[in-house]
């Protein structure tokens, strides 16, 4: 009962601060929290990365097979994005197979990487027709403080830039592992901006009490060049058009502030 | 993309003689099942797609129920026999997403908090699939929602946008998604002037993403109309069933 | 509490009526509700039918892949018959895997369609012991107002004979798919007639109210020879032999009218 | 069915030697796990089953329990070893099936009503199946109600009739059931005339059907007398049991 | 509430009189139950078992398919245990994949095979990194009333002893089954012996009621040359070095015992 | 095992240049998580492992609960990026035995009587899998189980010991595991000199098992040490924290 209360206060004064365009933990409404990125953390992966959002921890690690191209792409490799939101990242998120928020997550990371072309998969092609690079990328929320979409999707695109492939050659009709790797060849670099909407503003990069007041919330993938790559609606409310094109703006600047996180100089 | 189809010809006509901004033909029945509480069936070009709600009801297991409002569940799910190659019957994590982003869709349209304890459960059947499968199935969502006499904020009528051969296009059928630069289905509640559902793949400048969704919101307000006739059609044709009944 | 009380009284109507040789609905104890058949409703399956029973509804669709054949019937085709009790044809209907009624009813469909050889299954070999088509038969209840197993059987039959194969010619040692189709080859038309044992009497084509009462239900496959060629009693009660070669006797004839719905002057 | 086998001799006899009207060798015992509240295990020509029964007890999750009766349930089960190719572990549907063919032949036997609120758990497991498994699980598990105790209107004895060689026969084996023309499992509560479980696979005309109808009835009357039997045999040992415990 | 009382009455009577070195069914702290051990029970089965220990039963099958290697053992056969705790066997018991009992059990079994090396893989391969025979060795609990690992580690031990392999010869570049067997080859003898610690006592073969007040179980798997071959502490209870290693020199005593019943004069 | 690594060299030294009876370097860090009520993590050579502990907390489904203590549950897990091949993300029997064992590892030292119808969860997941990743996710859950203030007995050290070319050897690395002798993991309650996990795979004599059990203790008391100022190290730091705090 007196959580409810506590929690009713609490969700007030969030209203409130954001009203007058500021927020409970000091930030201006378009301000992401300190973000830290580090890659090359689990040797074991051909590639792989941690992102801390502020609290919000995610790992996501870059496993390399060999596999069958798809029939209707015989020259080109292939990925799929899977997420586990981890029992211990949150007193919420239960054992079990992932749920319609890990594989919503998962889908958009996906489609991020996936419409801005962000891997080279034409070169992922060893034997056209039979043999292509296959790569899992996994992401796994470790600390869950609001905002895991951002989270992952910064940790997916470092740890495809961290991501070394193993070198085959072919010898006779068969395809044989050299010792050597070579960079994972990529070509742009997408990331996401997500916001909430919290009595009609809209904020960047919810953290975990903003998320429970949130009536919707918004992501927008935009790629290097500034263009939109992937959008997804999320939440029980709903936005105007005006919210939503300001959103797209806003989301094409700080896109440039993730990028560079990651990027640096390339991006 | 590879041996790439050309989608808009040299009259700026598409692939099946449209005009850009031209819906495909649609056709909406109301109250179509009679052992559900609300239903729908719509059939919009060659995507054929049934709705169905039942409640409010009491929710298993109980402990799920909240005591201010109903739980809107949403289950978005296709036929085997709806796609080209048969889709295995297990649910798949298209199917899981969609069911989301339609229930959400939905979501902020219905007066949930008049029915507390209850569920209000969404069956979409896509019984052949031809793009837009999402957008039609949570307008026959909506429509199903109103037949089944739920008090609503307003309709949701939803539909996509895309960009093949660089020209934005209102309704893309599946060849236009499939080998098309960009899908971006929207929901909209006209009278209300919100958008509860939103998705692109593709890629889209500013520019081009702010007409998209302009011509999107136009598609949707078309559709708005003709699920207010199919309604209207619905209930005229109650009324002559009971004068009919009156008079015998 | 009153629903209870009302389907009590509604229960010895249903009864008192059968009792007496009527039914509730106006029907005779031996006849069919008005029951539609549509073919071809589903223009991306390679078969398709909707039958309409009452108000149970129910729709069939075929799919045609190529695949291996089994290894003890190297050169004839398969086929599976799969069931979906969707949840919007009912409110007892729960999404998830199909239950053991829906598991019941697709291998009852199932056994008359190959006891009965219907589908000429050596005609659907292209390759011995490699390449032979592989039919999906997949029916999903759309309305539930009883006796989904008549209406399921009719609608697998009508989807069958909808069914156009693609032609593949050998190429070699390949086989290609060339643009054109042919009727699938039928050799038999099995259809199912469904009884319901309420106080001791045998009805044909029970409805839901029915259904809900009955102790017993008998379904007898009958093929276009007359031949009984499958049985399945369900339910928690049991009958006695005459009432069960009585319906026998009956099916056959019920058998016909059945029959010529879908087949037509073929039967 | 190519390279078709010759199922009926020269002589009218059956490829194990039997008579068309001619059961198996069955060996039946009662009452062979202690853990159980009764159980009774059956062999029949080569199949090798096993049937055990829990309750009336506790129903767990408790919202299944009905108020006016016991819940009957019922799993049928092969053991991965019992067939030539290994069966995976994973319930088939036609193990579902018979699962629930098997339990809707009980429940007309079984006096649900005098416990309500409770189960009733009926397993067999099919140690070793040469054809017939359905029937002798539900033998088998007839038995195992009576030998818990539990109050039944009669007993239930199933068996198979086919048709091979264009021949009716009773009680067919794996061989026959699987290249003969029909087969039709049987259960029959012989003291109230009535039968519980029938299926058919195969083709019959209505005189063959008429006639292979009986003779399954003819089975069944056999195999009722050979659980009356298992039955005073446990009783008689128990009795020797207790008589010998008394005078020692 | 009786149940519970009689239990804990029960339970102070196992610990009394196990403290003075005794049990309640008679038997000595290093005693086992009578032990029966059938084998050929199965005729389907390329190998089968069944072990009755005391009033516990559990029976296991082997058998045999022709299948691939493992890449990294391409010139070995290969083996998997799986065990299932029938719902038959015991109240407790509930119909479903196995729990992490009947898992740990199978790798437990599994362990004492592998670790011994009683299959002698290398002679299990027909075709190089092609074809090799792969063995499954399924143990079912019949009848639980106490020590199910003993007594199935017994059952799979008979059962391998069992086993026949169907003969194979290679005919140009293709393996034929021929209509010929021999005998699966075996090279070790393990068994397992496992103790409940109760009070500090640590008693050989516990049956059910032993089980449910032991603090913690030890299971000791020995092979013919009485070497330790896989070791499984399981319970909520902890053990002192002093008490495991004194189970571990009797493990090795009564292991000779078990071993005689399925080997003879052999081990 | 064919073309086998030497794992011993003529100094005696192992593959890594450790000692025979030396454990791999550790970091121990306690409380990395804001969110769990108690956290650890540690790398043990190339092994990486996180463990989070939540409760005690209220238990559903409810009818699980204990009237006289708290249920622990336990999850061990590894990321499907954590070993050589791609782990698929199902859990296999290996996770789910070694679930298992960790708990009965853990239980005997948790006061689980204090907390009467609550559980207490452990989670434990592999980010990288070098070896001994049973035994580390033991030592950092009990360091979680510290963390989370639950009150314990004494806290659980776990270690590894093997055989590799004959020698006994501490703390096997992953090659040592897949290439040596035995392994065997052992967890130890230094104080209350009890074992709580014990599992072993390969061969030993009764002589090396008892040198071998030991080394492991041995192995066990240091680690132990490590945990003590692992949660030494976190309350200094919180106190400065504190301390800090009230001075500014």
């Amino acid at each position: 009962m007196s959580s409810i209360i506590t929690s009713r206060i609490r969700q007030r004064q969030i209203y409130q601060m954001i009203a007058s365009g500021k927020r409970l933990d000091g930030r201006g409404l378009t301000e992401y929290r300190p973000i830290k990125v580090e890659m090359g953390i689990i040797e074991r992966a051909e590639g792989s990365a941690r992102v801390l959002l502020g609290k919000t921890e995610v790992i996501a690690g870059v496993k390399v097979e060999l596999g069958e191209p798809f029939p209707d792409r015989p020259s080109e490799g292939s990925f799929t994005v899977n997420s586990e939101f981890m029992p211990l990242a949150s007193p919420e998120f239960e054992p079990g197979p992932p749920d319609e928020n890990a594989i919503e997550l998962a889908r958009v990371v996906d489609r991020g990487i996936r419409e801005s072309h962000a891997i080279d998969l034409e070169k992922l092609c060893l034997i056209p027709g039979k043999k292509v690079y296959v790569l899992f990328i996994d992401i796994y929320a470790l600390n869950h403080d609001g905002n895991l979409i951002d989270a992952s999707a910064l940790a997916a695109l470092a740890a495809l830039m961290n991501t070394k492939l193993p070198v085959y050659v072919a010898e006779g009709g068969e395809i044989k592992k050299t010792s050597e790797y070579m960079p994972l060849p990529i070509k742009n670099y997408p990331v996401t901006v997500t916001f909430a909407n919290i009595g009609d503003k809209m904020v960047v990069d919810p953290w975990l009490e903003e998320e429970e007041v949130m009536s919707a919330r918004l992501t927008v993938a935009v790629d290097k060049d500034d263009k939109i790559c992937a959008l997804q609606k999320g939440g029980g409310g709903a936005l105007t058009p005006q919210q939503i094109l300001e959103a797209v703006q806003i989301a094409r600047e700080k896109a440039k502030e993730l990028r560079r996180l990651v990027v640096g100089n390339l991006g | 993309m590879s041996g790439k189809v050309k989608l808009i010809n040299e009259n700026g006509l598409r692939i099946d003689g449209r005009r850009p901004n031209e819906l495909r033909p649609i056709k909406i029945e109301v109250g179509v099942l009679s052992n559900a509480d609300g239903s729908a069936y719509i059939e919009q070009g060659k995507s054929k797609t049934l709705a169905a709600v039942y409640g409010p009801r009491e929710l298993h297991p109980r402990h799920l129920a909240l005591s201010d409002r109903a739980i809107l569940r949403c289950r978005y799910h296709m036929a085997t026999f709806s796609v080209e190659e048969r889709k295995p019957p297990a649910p798949t994590r298209r199917e899981i997403e969609l069911s989301k982003v339609i229930r959400e869709a939905l979501e902020p349209a219905v007066f949930l908090e008049k029915f507390p304890r209850t569920s209000i459960d969404i069956f979409i059947e896509v019984l052949q699939a031809d793009g837009g499968t999402r957008c039609i199935g949570t307008t026959a969502a909506a429509l199903a929602l109103a037949d089944a006499g739920i008090p609503m904020r307003d309709l949701v009528a939803a539909c996509a946008v895309g960009k093949v051969d660089g020209v934005l296009v209102l309704d893309l059928n599946d060849i236009e998604d499939k080998e098309g630069e960009a899908d971006m289905p929207v929901a909209y509640m006209p009278s209300l002037g919100q958008i509860s559902l939103l998705q692109m793949n593709g890629t889209l400048t500013y520019e081009e993403f702010n007409q998209a969704l302009n011509l999107a919101l136009e598609g949707c307000k078309q559709i708005y109309k003709l699920q207010k006739e199919a309604l209207k059609a619905k209930y005229v044709a109650i009324k002559e069933e009971v004068e009919t009944c009156l008079q015998s």
